[in-house]
C-alpha cells in the first residue's frame, strides 16, 4: 500500500541477557546478579502461568468460559516486568496480563469472572496492588499516571526508603501505543515526571494488524519525543525482561522520571479465542518464534548449569497438574451474579429509582424460576 | 456486479451488509471502507469481508488503533471529497471517537453554513446478548440522537441491512448506521426495492396496542405479538428503522388507531430514544391515548456480566407484561 | 476558615462556588482541584482564584491541555485516595474525555463490584447567553445523564453552587457539576443548610401550571411567573437540582396538585433530560394530567451565532406560550 | 512544583536567516534566494496582517466583535508559513491564523463572522483551499492527515509535476500538542507516510500555562517519538519560516512524508481579548521578545540593503489606512444571521421535524420583531 513505506527491523540494541539457546550474556547497562535458585524460581513462574493459559483454553472450548486472551509466548516478559515490583508498586495491566497477576499473587481464579462472564472484574485491585482489567485500549495508562500523580503528592518518591518510594507499572500492547490516550499519559507523566513505567508489549500484531499498521519505527523510539528514556528488551527473555523493569522501576521511584520499555515479543496464539489469525498470518512466523520460546532457553539454560534438586523439573510440572485442577474445578464452581449486583453495584449511595427497578428485576428474576421449577 | 447475488436472496444480515457495502463501492469510487481490522480480516463480524481484496488497499483501509484517529481523518477524506464509511469495532469502543463526531462531524455542516458535506457513515454493531466481555454489548443510539447533524438509524432485517447501509452512503449528511449484532446470522430474503431510508415500517399489522422497537428488538417484539396472538391481543410491531430524525406520522397513525404505545430497546432506559418517543406520542397524540406510553428497555446499571444478559435484557416476558399493563388502563 | 465569608452573606455565583471549593480543600486534604488554567489564573470564570496560593501547586493542579488526560488521571488519583475536582473549561470541550468519563469513570464503581470508589467531581460551566463563539455555551447534560454511574446536577443559584458543590465533592459517587454560566455574577444569599443533594425545590409555589427548569433556566422560568402572575396565573416553579438521578417524589406531588407541566432548558430537545421528565411523568401521573407535558428547549440546530442566541434561548414568552399552550387544554 | 523539574531552553540549532538586527545570515541546510522586492512583499504583508489584528481588537473594544484572537508577535511565522503554499495546497488553521488566511487571499471580513457572532465560520474551506477555523484544540491536525490520505488517494504526490502534486499544511499551539488528536495525527501520518506538515506556533503559553506545562523537550523532538523529521525555526523571522516549511511541504509533496516545524515565537497580546495575562505572567517577558519584533527586523533589513522606491513604506502605510477601513466599515456591515439559517444549515437534507421548528422559529422572531416595532 503506498502508505507503508518504511518496515520494522528488531533493534541491534536489544537487551538481551539469555539468548534463544538459553547462554546467559551481559549487558553493560543492565547487570544482573542471579542465582540459578532464582532463575529455576522464574521458571517455575513461566511454567505455571503457561498452564493456566493452556487450561483456560481448553475451559472455553468446553463452553465454561465466554472468551480468552491468551498470553502464549508472552509469559517471559510479564514473568519478568511483574517480578520487577515491589508489594507497594501498583500494576495497571490491559486484559492479556495473566502472567502479572501471578506475579502479584492474584488466584487464577480471580481473573476467570470477567471471561467467564460471572462478573466485570470483581476484585480489588488494592488486596495485591494489581487493577481489574481494562479493556478499552489505553485508558488504563492514564490511570496509572494519575495513580503515580497521587504517589508524587503522598510523598512516597526520592526519599531513599525502599518501604516507601513506590512506582507504578502499567501495560499495553503495540496497537494501543497509537490511542491517544496512552499519548496524553506520555505527556503528562514526563510533564510531571512521574513515577511510572510503560510496559509495552510488542506481541507484533494488534488483531489482525501488523505493528507496522501503527508505527514506522521502533515503538520503544516513542520515549524520545516526549523526553524521557525508552529501551527495546527481548519480550521472550525472563532475565533481560526482569532487569530492565527493575531499572526503570527503581529509577520511578528514585524520582528520575518515566520510562517506556518495548518487550519485543510474539503472540502466539490467536488474539483470543474469537479469533482466526489464518486469514491474516502465516503460519511460518509463529514457527520462527517457535524457535525463541521464552521458556526452552530457560530450561537449556538450567539443566545445562544449575545445580537443582534431581526432582526440580517434575516437581514442577507435578505442582502445575495440581494447578491446573484447581483452574477446572475452581472454574466451574465460580458463583453466577445475583440479580441484585448490577444494581448494587452502581454506587455507593443508591438511588431510590434504582432501587425499584432493582426490585422489579429481582423478583422478575425470581418468577422465570418459579416457572422452571414449575416445569 | 452484486444484485445478482443479494436481490431476491436469502442472506444473512452479515452478508446482506457485505454485499450492499460492496454495491455502494461498486457504484461509486469515492466511498472508501476503513477501520480497524476492516482489511484483511474483514472486520471481527466479517462484514468487510473479501472487500480490501476485490477493490484494494487504498480504498479498504486498515487504520491504526485510535477511533478518534478514524473519525478525524474520515472528516479530512470528506471534506477532500471522499465518502467514508467507518466501522467502529464493537459498541463500546465509539467513544474515544466522541469528540471528533459531536464537535466535527455533526457541526461542520453548520460551520461552514452548509457549504461542506459530511457524508460519512459510522457502522456500530450494537447490542447484548453475545456472551460477550464488559464494552461489547452496549446500545449507545441514544448519545447520538441528542446531537443535531447527526442521523442515527438501526437495520432490523437482512433486506433492510443490504438497502440502509446502501442508502445511507448515498446520503450527503453523516449517519451513524447501527447494526444488531446479535442478528448478524440471521437469515432473511432481501426485497428489490428499499423503503426510504428515515421512514418506520410496521412490521405487523395489529390493533389493541402498539410495541414500537428497532434494531435486535424486533424480532422480540414479533416473538411477543405471536404469543400475545395466541392470546387473543392483536399487537402492532413497528419498526421504527430511523432513530433520529423519528417517522412520527407513522408512529402517531398507529397509536392514533391502537391508543396504546409501548416502545421497546436494549438501551438504557434513562433519557434515551423511548424517553423522545414517549416525550413526542404524549403530547401529539394526548387524546388518542388510552393508557400511558410504557417502556421495556435495559435496565439502568451497567451492562452486566453475560451470565445475566438473558435476564437483564428485554424479552418476550417483559414485553408481553408492558403489554398486559397498557391494556389494563 | 470559610464560614464567615459565606453563610448568610450575598455573594456571586462565582464566589459561592470558590468558597465552597476551599471549604471542601479545608475540610479534607484529599480534594485536588485540576484543570486547564486553573492555578495562577484562577481558571477563565476565576472560579478557583487564589486556590493554588492558598493550597499549593500540589493540589491545584494546572494540566497539560488534554481532556482525556484530565479525567484519566483524576481516575488513578480516586483509586490512590485522592478526591480530584476536575474543571472542564467550557461545556464544548468536555467531548474529548467522553471515553473516559462513560467508560472509566462511571463504570470503576461496578467493574470491580463496588471495592473501587469514584469520588470524582467533574465541573462544566454550561449555557448560553455570554455572546462566546462555537463550543462556548453548550448544554451537554442530557449526554451524562442517560450514563449510568454517573450522577448529575446542575445550581441555579449562590446558595446551592456553596452547598452542592460541596455535596458533590464529599460524594462518593462520581458527579457531573453543572455550573450555568451565565448566572455566575447574579447575586444571592447563602442559606446556613443544604438541601439534600438529589432533592428538587420548590422555587415557587403555585396552583395553575408546573414549570420545571434548571441551572440557567430557574431564573428565567421565575420572571415568567412573575408575569404570568400579573395576568393571574399562578405558576409552581420548580428547579429539578438533580437530573440524574431526578426527584420524582417532588415532581409527581407538584404535577398531582396542578395537573400540568412545562420542562425547560437550554439543550437541545431531542432524547432530552425534558424527554425523560415527560416520559416518566405522563407514565406515573396518567390520571392527573390535565394536559400533555410541553416542553421549552433549545431547538434542535447546532447553538447558533452569539447575534441569535438571544432569541434561540427558551425566554420568559416562549415559557409563557407553554404555559397558555398547557392552560388551553 | 514538585512534578516540573525541567525546562525549555530555545535551542541552539533554532533556524534563523534574518536576526532581530536585521542581518541576513545562512543556514546549510535551509539555503533561501531570494530578491529585496520579494522580501519587501513579505515585509508589506506583515504589516497588514498587522494592521487587520490591530483593527480587529479596536473593533472588539467598540463592542463590534465579541472576542478576538490576537496575532500579534506571531505574524512571520504564520506569513512566512503562508507563503510557502501553493494554490491547490491545503490548510488547516486553529482559531489564531489570520496571517495564514490573508497569504490565501481569504477577506479579512471572512474571519470576523465568526468573532462578530454573525456566523460559525461561515465559508468555503474550498474557495482559497483555507479551512474553517477550528476552535477544539488539535481536532484539525486530524482532519489535515485525511486530507492528506486523500491526496494519496487521488495520486496528487510524488508525480513530479509541481501543478500537481499537493501538500496539506495545518497549524496548532505549544498547548495543542499535548491533547491527543494531535499525536494520533502523527500517528496516522508517519505509518501512511502522509504529505502533511505540521506547522506548531510554539507562542510559549496556552491561555496562562506556560509550555514547560505541556513539555519539558522542545516540542520539535515530539516528531523523533514518530519516525519524522522535526525542526526548530525563529518564528519571528519570516525568511527562516518561509524557507523552512516550504523544505517540509516539498519534502510533503515529493512523497518523502510529513514534517513538525516548531515556530518559536511569543504571544504578544493576551490569549484572546477576554484574556488578562497580568495574572500569570510578567510584562518583562514580551519587553525582551518586543526586541525580536518580526516586523522591525525586516524593515531593518529593506532600510538599510534594498534599493526600494523612495515612496514604498508610505506606500505600504497608505494601504493599510485602506485596509483597516475596509475592515472597520466592512466588519459593521457584516449581515446578521437569518433566524431559518442554523436549521438551513444543519443538514444537506432537512427532516421534516426540524422544518417545523424551523418555520416555529421565524415565527416568533417575526413576532417579536412586530412587537419591538409596535413600540
Ligand atoms: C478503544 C478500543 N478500540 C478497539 C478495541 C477492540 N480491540 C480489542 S484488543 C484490540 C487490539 C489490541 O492490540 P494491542 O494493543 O497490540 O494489544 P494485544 O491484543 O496485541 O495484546 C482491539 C482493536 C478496544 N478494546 N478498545
Ligand atoms: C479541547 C479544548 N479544550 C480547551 C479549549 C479552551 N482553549 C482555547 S485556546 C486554549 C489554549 C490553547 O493554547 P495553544 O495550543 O498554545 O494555542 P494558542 O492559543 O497559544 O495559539 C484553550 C485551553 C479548547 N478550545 N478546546
Ligand atoms: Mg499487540
Ligand atoms: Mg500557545
Amino acid at each position: 500500500m503506498s502508505e507503508h513505506v518504511h518496515a520494522v527491523h528488531p533493534e541491534p540494541d536489544m537487551v538481551q541477557l539469555l539468548t534463544p539457546e538459553g547462554q546467559r550474556v551481559e549487558h553493560p547497562d543492565y547487570p544482573l546478579d542471579i542465582t540459578d535458585e532464582q532463575i529455576a524460581a522464574l521458571y517455575r513462574d513461566l511454567v505455571l502461568v503457561r498452564r493456566i493459559d493452556t487450561e483456560a483454553i481448553a475451559l472455553q472450548r468446553q463452553g465454561e468460559l465466554g472468551l480468552w486472551a491468551s498470553l502464549l509466548g508472552q509469559e517471559a516478559a510479564q514473568i519478568g516486568a511483574g517480578r520487577a515490583l515491589r508489594p507497594h508498586d501498583m500494576a495497571f495491566p490491559s486484559y492479556r496480563e495473566h502472567g502479572v497477576a501471578w506475579c502479584r499473587d492474584v488466584d487464577p481464579l480471580t481473573l476467570l469472572g470477567l471471561f467467564r462472564g460471572t462478573n466485570l472484574g470483581g476484585f480489588s485491585p488494592y488486596e495485591h496492588n494489581f487493577n481489574t482489567y481494562t479493556i478499552v485500549i489505553g485508558a488504563q495508562t492514564l490511570h496509572a499516571a494519575g495513580y503515580a500523580m497521587g504517589v508524587v503528592r503522598d510523598g512516597a518518591v526520592g526519599t531513599g526508603d525502599p518501604d516507601r518510594d513506590t512506582a507504578v507499572l502499567t501495560f499495553f500492547g503495540d496497537g494501543a501505543s497509537s490511542q491517544g490516550d496512552v499519548n496524553e499519559a506520555f505527556v503528562f507523566s514526563a510533564a510531571g515526571n512521574l513515577p511510572v513505567v510503560f510496559f509495552c508489549q510488542n506481541n507484533q500484531w494488534a488483531i489482525s494488524e501488523p505493528v507496522t499498521t501503527q508505527s514506522r519505527i521502533p515503538l520503544y523510539q516513542r520515549a524520545r519525543g516526549f523526553g524521557f528514556p525508552g529501551v527495546r528488551v527481548d519480550g521472550n527473555d525472563v532475565l533481560a525482561s526482569l532487569a530492565v523493569t527493575r531499572k526503570a522501576l527503581d529509577d520511578a521511584r528514585n524520582a528520575q522520571g518515566p520510562t517506556l520499555i518495548e518487550a519485543f515479543t510474539y503472540r502466539m496464539n490467536p488474539h483470543t479465542t474469537s479469533d482466526d489469525p489464518t486469514r491474516y498470518r502465516l503460519g511460518a512466523e509463529a514457527e520462527t518464534w517457535k524457535l525463541k520460546d521464552p521458556i526452552a532457553r530457560v530450561k537449556a539454560y538450567l539443566t545445562r548449569n544449575a545445580q537443582l534438586p534431581h526432582d526440580f523439573f517434575d516437581g514442577v510440572e507435578a505442582e502445575s497438574q495440581r494447578l491446573a485442577e484447581h483452574v477446572r474445578t475452581g472454574c466451574r464452581a465460580l458463583p453466577n451474579p445475583t440479580p441484585a449486583s448490577p444494581f448494587d453495584a452502581l454506587f455507593e449511595d443508591m438511588p431510590d429509582e434504582l432501587r425499584e427497578q432493582r426490585d422489579e428485576f429481582v423478583d422478575f428474576v425470581a418468577s422465570i424460576d418459579e416457572e422452571v421449577h414449575a416445569r | 456486479m452484486s444484485e445478482p447475488t443479494a436481490i431476491g436472496q436469502k442472506l444473512t444480515m452479515a452478508k446482506a451488509l457485505n454485499e450492499g457495502l460492496r454495491k455502494s463501492m461498486e457504484d461509486d469510487p469515492k466511498v472508501l471502507v476503513m477501520g480497524e481490522d476492516v482489511g484483511k480480516l474483514g472486520g471481527v463480524f466479517r462484514i468487510t469481508d473479501g472487500l480490501q481484496k476485490d477493490f484494494g488497499e487504498d480504498r479498504v483501509i486498515d487504520t491504526p488503533l485510535a477511533e478518534s484517529g478514524i473519525i478525524g481523518t474520515a472528516v479530512g477524506l470528506a471534506i477532500r471529497g471522499y465518502r467514508p464509511v467507518c466501522e467502529i469495532q464493537f459498541d463500546g469502543f465509539v467513544f474515544p471517537g466522541f469528540d471528533q463526531i459531536v464537535s466535527q462531524v455533526a457541526k461542520i455542516h453548520s460551520r461552514s453554513a452548509g457549504l461542506v458535506k459530511m457524508p460519512i457513515t459510522i457502522r456500530i454493531p450494537f447490542g447484548g446478548g453475545i456472551g460477550a466481555v464488559e464494552h461489547h454489548s452496549e446500545s449507545p443510539e441514544s448519545y447520538f440522537a441528542h446531537a443535531p447533524g447527526l442521523k442515527v438509524v438501526s437495520c432490523a432485517s437482512p433486506s433492510d441491512a443490504y438497502w440502509m447501509i446502501q442508502q445511507a452512503i448515498a446520503s450527503d449528511d453523516p449517519v451513524i448506521f447501527f447494526e444488531p449484532k446479535r442478528r448478524y446470522w440471521a437469515k432473511g430474503e432481501v426485497a428489490d426495492a428499499p423503503l426510504p431510508l428515515h421512514q418506520a415500517r410496521i412490521a405487523r399489522a395489529g390493533s389493541d396496542v402498539t410495541v414500537a422497537a428497532y434494531g435486535p428488538m424486533v424480532t422480540t417484539a414479533l416473538e411477543a405479538a405471536a404469543v400475545a396472538a395466541e392470546e387473543g391481543r392483536d399487537v402492532e410491531v413497528l419498526d421504527l428503522r430511523s432513530l433520529s430524525p423519528l417517522d412520527m406520522p407513522t408512529i402517531l397513525d398507529s397509536v392514533r388507531r391502537t391508543g396504546r404505545l409501548v416502545v421497546v430497546h436494549e438501551a438504557w432506559r434513562n433519557v434515551s430514544v423511548s424517553s423522545e418517543v414517549a416525550a413526542r406520542v404524549q403530547e401529539q397524540a394526548f387524546y388518542s391515548l388510552e393508557a400511558p406510553v410504557l417502556r421495556v428497555t435495559g435496565y439502568d446499571t451497567q451492562y452486566p456480566p453475560s451470565r445475566l444478559e438473558e435476564e437483564w435484557l428485554p424479552n418476550v416476558d417483559r414485553i408481553l407484561d408492558a403489554v398486559d399493563r397498557s391494556l389494563s388502563y
